[in-house]
């Protein structure tokens, strides 16, 4: 099956993206694909480059850029939110890429099932 | 999923204007479902009918008034807009309050249309 | 002492809190918690009763922003932000109910 | 349709506000979510009222990190992220109640 | 004010751990406050008093957990720790679930008590 | 009277930030000082130098610089809040510094009210 995933808080301050990513592991260790994860709103400050949480604790941004790597999965972040929040190419991780609503659009087109997970 | 598929859309307001951006945001994933041709229905339950209060005034907080956005709604076609009937009379509204036509609906029909809906996005 | 709510009384439980514990002061509501102080809400029979050993206050520009200012509650007074400020310095401290 | 929940049932009104509307179909509870399953909780009448006409699961994990997996509530299912995931796919659509 | 002054903070904790990150940055902010030799107090009341309840396991949410850190408060001279006696009752706890001793208090003593205070920090 | 502002969100997503910013405007307008201003949790996302919101939308980050410029007023940004969540100087805006939670404590210890704005 096909899953798209919404996020719409950033990393550490609310659990949402941690659920997020939990569910995308266990849905590609099932052999379901992951279409998109798309980030909005605060969500868009997961992919922040600069990022360097302590040592005993995880690293959100990383984790979601080496999931997109493993498994392929397009992580896109919002231009509009990522602009009002200072996140643009110059600090964007690696694995996420920058562009419209109409990737959201067309994640809830495409995929079988759409998840959100936020505030 | 083949060129030209239409899903039904429906997006869930549940928070109030102003004091966070959930509301704002999610009027600009609207009007790009609408410009992908999608079947899009908006709801208002608990505070978000407030996002549909008349008169909304924001110079004094600094902030760009959207409220004449809903009004501009019914150009992009989208005009499925529905409003539970408890969550506004808990909120002392009534239809008259509203910036737009809206249909009132009891909140059993209200869980009845978000059973036939394909992808729904709460904000 | 100030207590300051921000969030509507509908959507989360800081208002019921702030009621609960508190016996005197006064209390401000801000952002989304103006709401409370309109007629028809329905936190409005709780405020009233906290009305009886509070006294309340509601920011006149949130409750612009939200087209509600011709519905404030009798009873609550409305301010704006030197009223805010006033408010924080005439008590001898303040809390935010976040 | 499969109804998700992420709020503590005594800080917000999301799982209240998803009750009254829906009236068949699953309910998920997740983070905060999941203390609304645990037994002594104020929202344990509620949950077992909509119990009657919903199926009721809870994430183990948010569970266990809360220190509360000992004390679920009997007929709510524990479930873990592939079941979370399962569930997700059993039910034609779903919902975050943010 | 002048050098070694001492004033009254109170850190008021209502949220549940791990939902968000208040509870985890609030304890950081308790811990430098302790190390500025101010009178601190804890609350926990509403949802707060879950930061306290034995047993967290966080493995399966790859998340820290940093409910021991609550047991070495003591070490740092924090020994004012408060629980609302009401929210404790509605969330089916008692004295014997929680990691720490704490003072059990009504809803009327807490609020008395947060009157006597000079900073008060929500979390 | 000496205030002392903690802000615990950061901008666009609350309106934590705008109402502690008109609050700040109406105490420095009635002649108070503000000694500080702390920014923690999401709050340092205030601070970052790339925001860009629309042109018809306040500018939150620019804002914060200007007062502080005009007031001197102290903008600090908790380091390890930061950290966790992608603030550096690289992407400091001007008006910021990134400092300890001790000035947070100093604040509230050497104002004579401490104000909270978050979510």
């Amino acid at each position: 099956m096909k899953f798209a995933i919404l996020i719409n808080e950033g990393p550490y301050q609310h659990q949402a993206s941690d659920s997020a990513y939990l569910f995308c592991k266990a849905a590609l260790a099932k052999g379901h694909e992951i279409r998109r994860v798309f980030f909005y709103h605060d969500g868009v400050n997961n992919s922040s480059a600069l990022t360097e949480p302590p040592q005993d604790d995880r690293n959100i941004v990383v984790r979601w850029g080496k999931l997109a790597e493993e498994h392929k999965v397009d992580l896109v972040v919002c231009v509009a939110a990522a602009l009002r929040r200072g996140i643009k190419d110059d600090n964007l991780a690696a694995g996420f890429r920058i562009s419209g609503l109409g990737q959201l659009v067309e994640a809830g087109i495409e995929a079988d099932r759409l998840v959100t997970f936020g505030d | 999923m083949s060129e030209g598929a239409i899903k039904k859309f429906m997006f869930v307001n549940r928070k109030a204007p102003y004091g966070t951006v959930y509301a704002l945001e999610a009027l600009e994933t609207v009007l790009i479902t609408a410009a992908f041709d999608q079947d899009v229905s908006l709801v208002f339950m608990d505070d978000g009918v407030f996002q549909l209060k008349k008169g909304q005034q924001t110079k004094g907080i600094e902030t760009k008034n959207f409220s004449p956005t809903y009004r501009a709604l019914d150009g992009y076609d989208i005009e499925k807009l529905y409003v539970e009937q408890e969550s506004m009379e808990a909120r002392g509204l009534t239809e008259d309050d509203l910036l737009v036509d809206v249909t009132v609906m009891s909140r059993a029909d209200m869980g009845k249309l978000m059973e036939e809906m394909d992808v729904v996005l709460s904000c | 002492m100030l207590h300051i709510i921000n969030k509507s009384p509908q959507e989360r439980n800081s208002l019921d809190s702030c009621l609960r514990v508190t016996q005197s002061g006064a209390v401000l509501l801000i952002e989304d918690a103006v709401y409370a102080a309109t007629r028809g809400n329905a936190a409005e029979a709780k405020l009233r009763e906290a009305m009886g050993s509070l006294k309340v206050y509601a920011l006149g520009p949130d409750l612009d922003a939200r087209g509600m200012s011709d519905r404030l509650i009798d009873g609550v007074t409305a301010v704006d932000y030197a009223g805010f400020v006033d408010l924080v310095a005439e008590h001898p401290n303040c809390q935010s109910w976040l």
